[in-house]
């Protein structure tokens, strides 16, 4: 039944993102894919999966998708508001968050994260956002949930710029820099998933979407993609899913 | 105590040439009249700070007024780019743009430290990132009692620091609420302040969650309604999303850059802060 | 996630012999129910940690609950000594108290550390001071940027921190207004936590200067109006200053102490907590 | 006129540190006589003086005398209530307090103040409450007054414990350690007012209450005590500022 529904491969995305968080979590949510991921957990499986914007909006629960992380309807929604230095200190240093999503520009092997610049520092060739509060949610949250699209530029053999760390060098290389939680346990792609193996840290790619092919995993892929030996195929949309994530975006102002 | 001005008096008489200032505001309450009064004034050399640099800090880039910058997000949220902001760090123009990079986490901290009169502040940041390399102002310092190491980054204590707020009520009390951010603390840290309000009350009525900023701290207050479009006051103004989205196209090239500003921000008086509304 | 519980069980389930507890309220909101309970359950060896003793801790002082006491001010507010405190460090009864001893800065920013998960927190303090020579838990770190020297104190994360509030919801979030003093630092330093609290409403509303903690930092909750008794619950009951004045003929002996102890809490239940009102 | 007026040891200090707070300036406020002077200063010529109390009450107008630092009073007549933390760094150790009033149980010559121990450390004679909020009031307000009774076994050739800096070993051994600071500008007894010298910052008897002789003074005093050659006579207390300073007594609750 579900492979009669047509979804985009951003929808696709999203519904794998949104099916990892799970009920009674507190999640650290950046603006994009991964505000439209959790808010379609928290309308479907995960109602009470707690959304925490980086402006400080506490247990916020928009009808529709924020333009930005500091849109007025997080702050109206949300169950109260913190100043930043508690955001940063009180909240993620403190390692009370279960989940932070991140984008990126690039992801090594380890998954490791780039979203300052391509090319050099000092030259670059694309100059890209920056940090924000991307290198404590790698390291403070209990668990790092990366989504971007796949390609060669995306997937890179070796970063521009370590913006945010993974697994570093893999193996135990990130306990050895003295930080204690997990780390990405996921990068969600518009291709499939995929996940560190468990000693050595390297992404190793686990889910197939529906209709994607490993051929074109390891083509949107710079360095020679590790494939499970167990690969599963994604669940794919189901038809609810679609409606509530749609409806989000319909009502979302800002959409593009 | 707090002084009521026009906002081009605030602006003249506070900020020189050459000064660190911080226009603070995360998303929520952006001081954009006031940034646009600085292009106006066409202030030079200015050491700009603040979290997310945003639209206001991408015109006053474009438009030649600063040398260096200090942020730790540098995008257009939700849309995309900043690319005066780039092109002055790619190519540039229309100066080289020194800059000083830090995590939010670094950004927030260092402010908290400048408003707690302290040399520094230390967080669990940067770990394992390349940020320190290329940032001298990222440091270490180890635990007195269990041998950690921490990063360490100094604390921010802008000449002149500028926010919009709600509210202000005659005796030069102002409250802001809704999403806070880093305000108080950019106020309390600068040695000037500089704040524009959509209202003046006679008595503030202190709100949930509200942060309040006594005269003691505050040196100029301007009345300056809708003094956050395209951002916004909330309970006053809504956020102009379209805005944000028409930014792109208005600022990827210099010269459709040059002639909105030209058209929309220097030829205006300080009105033009809600222009596009 | 809060749980709803009887102060008897919370206590009884939480706290194990040799804890590190922290009962705190500057003032205002102290816990003096759940400290009578556990004088009452006669946990032993727990180290109390609280910026100013206070009444409470003179009792569980005075009880021979407390091996070491971490502190910041220890007196009778406006009346004079805490007796149990003094007869325990001059004298050793009922056994001898180990100290110690910050200054009211050094200890609200050890909390903040606590709160913040890092080791210790700097600050401009203790200088010229003999603090440091009696106690090895303020050190001195040095400003990697400009060479100051600062001091330094280490974090305070008890095993248990317990407050008094005046409002839990349904769902286990809790808020206390008026003064709040250090509750939340407190309450998120800790491993786990009690909240005694005035009342149980459907849904908080949201107060101006109130300090919310999300059920998610919560671990039990005990329903105990006047559980802030002689201290107070600012809209709920009143500072009963009377109780502070008499505390000092109460406590001033021994035997005065323990008969009165005796009588009015140790045969009590858990409504013990407004004796006296 | 106003000898004619009959009035306590304890008033004429209150009036004497009241007279000394200037309108529009921002006090730190212990409880006891700290609190009665700067409420009657409030009353009389410093309508806008700004009364703080370490409890966090910013700008509090109680219409009777606390008797803690956090009686109710002071929060609901409050401009506004903020949690400890940012008393301790946002205000005081910011610098922006004008004037800390401190009570001590002992100062010395160069006004060194202990409110700890009378003994040893270790083993002592009366264990007095401590530091509370004083050590860095004491280096973090621009100017410091200090309010005890004046007596030999408070005025000591040496304190038994350092709880907080005044003039250290006078001169400029204060600006040596790093502060900035005033530091003590008067000390206030019932008998007479002390400064300290501007070189040698060794406190000099400089204002002599109504109807106080130097002797009198000087056998309050350890140490072998400094009178000023142009020696002053305190203004008494005024008919007014007994009427307001009793009414506000009167009206404390907690008196004793």
């Amino acid at each position: 039944m579900a492979q009669t529904l047509t979804y985009t491969s951003d929808e696709m995305m999203t519904v794998a993102a949104a099916q990892m968080l799970k009920n009674n979590t507190l999640c650290f949510v950046g603006i994009g894919l991964p505000s439209a991921a959790a808010n379609l957990a928290r309308a479907t499986h995960a109602p009470k999966c707690v959304l925490i914007y980086e402006s400080g909006t506490m247990g916020a629960k928009p009808t529709r998708l924020p333009l930005s992380i500091g849109d007025g309807e997080l702050a109206e929604t949300a169950d109260f508001v913190i100043p930043l230095p508690e955001v940063f200190n009180y909240w993620l240093q403190a390692g009370r968050i279960d989940v932070g999503f991140l984008g990126a520009a690039q992801v090594d092997r380890f998954a490791n994260i780039n979203t300052t610049v391509i090319g050099s520092y000092d030259k670059p060739q694309v100059r890209l956002p920056g940090a924000g509060g991307a290198p404590e949610i790698a390291t403070c949250t209990k668990e790092v949930i990366i989504i971007l699209r796949q390609n060669p530029r995306a997937f890179v053999e070796k970063l521009d710029f370590m913006t945010s760390v993974g697994h570093l060098t893999g193996g135990d290389s990130r306990q050895k820099l003295g930080i204690h939680t997990k780390g990405p346990t996921a990068v969600i792609t518009q291709l499939g998933i995929l996940r560190p193996d468990p000693e050595t840290k390297e992404l190793t790619l686990t889910d197939l979407h529906p209709g994607i092919t490993v051929e074109q995993v390891k083509a949107a892929t710079a360095w020679d993609l590790k494939i499970a030996s167990d690969l599963r195929e994604t669940q794919p949309p189901n038809s609810e899913e679609l409606e509530i994530l749609r409806a989000l975006q319909s009502r979302s102002e800002g959409r593009k | 105590m707090a002084e009521f001005l026009a906002l081009s008096e605030a602006v003249r008489s506070l900020i020189n040439d050459g000064d660190k200032v911080a226009l603070e505001g995360f998303t929520h309450l952006i001081p954009f009249a006031a940034g646009h009064e600085i292009i106006r004034q066409q202030k030079r050399d200015l050491t700009l700070i603040r979290m997310t640099p945003d639209l206001i800090y991408d015109q006053l880039i474009g438009m030649g007024c600063v040398r260096k910058l200090i942020f730790s997000w540098g995008g257009n949220p939700g849309v995309g780019s900043l690319y005066r902001f780039r092109d002055a760090i790619e190519n540039g123009w229309p100066r080289p743009l020194e800059i000083e990079e830090h995590s939010h986490a670094g950004l927030a901290n260092a402010y908290v430290a400048g408003a707690s009169n302290l040399p520094f502040a230390i967080l669990r940041g940067y770990s394992g990132t390349d940020l320190p390399k290329y940032n001298s102002r990222i440091a270490t310092v180890e635990c007195p009692f269990t041998g950690e190491k921490l990063a360490a980054v100094p604390a921010v204590n802008p000449d002149v620091s500028i926010i919009h707020a709600q509210q202000a009520d005659k005796a030069g009390n102002v409250m802001i609420w809704g999403i806070v951010g880093i305000q108080k603390e950019a106020i309390l840290a600068a040695r000037r302040s500089i704040i524009t309000v959509e209202e003046v009350v006679e008595k503030l009525e202190i709100r949930p969650g509200a942060v309040i900023l006594p005269s003691w701290v505050v040196t100029a207050i301007a009345h300056v309604p809708g003094g956050s479009f395209p951002s916004y006051a909330q309970d006053y103004t809504v956020r102009n999303n379209r805005f944000y989205q028409d930014w792109e196209n208005i600022s990827k090239e210099r010269e459709t850059f040059l002639a909105w500003m030209q058209e929309h921000i220097m030829s205006e008086a300080e009105s033009i802060s809600v222009v596009g509304s």
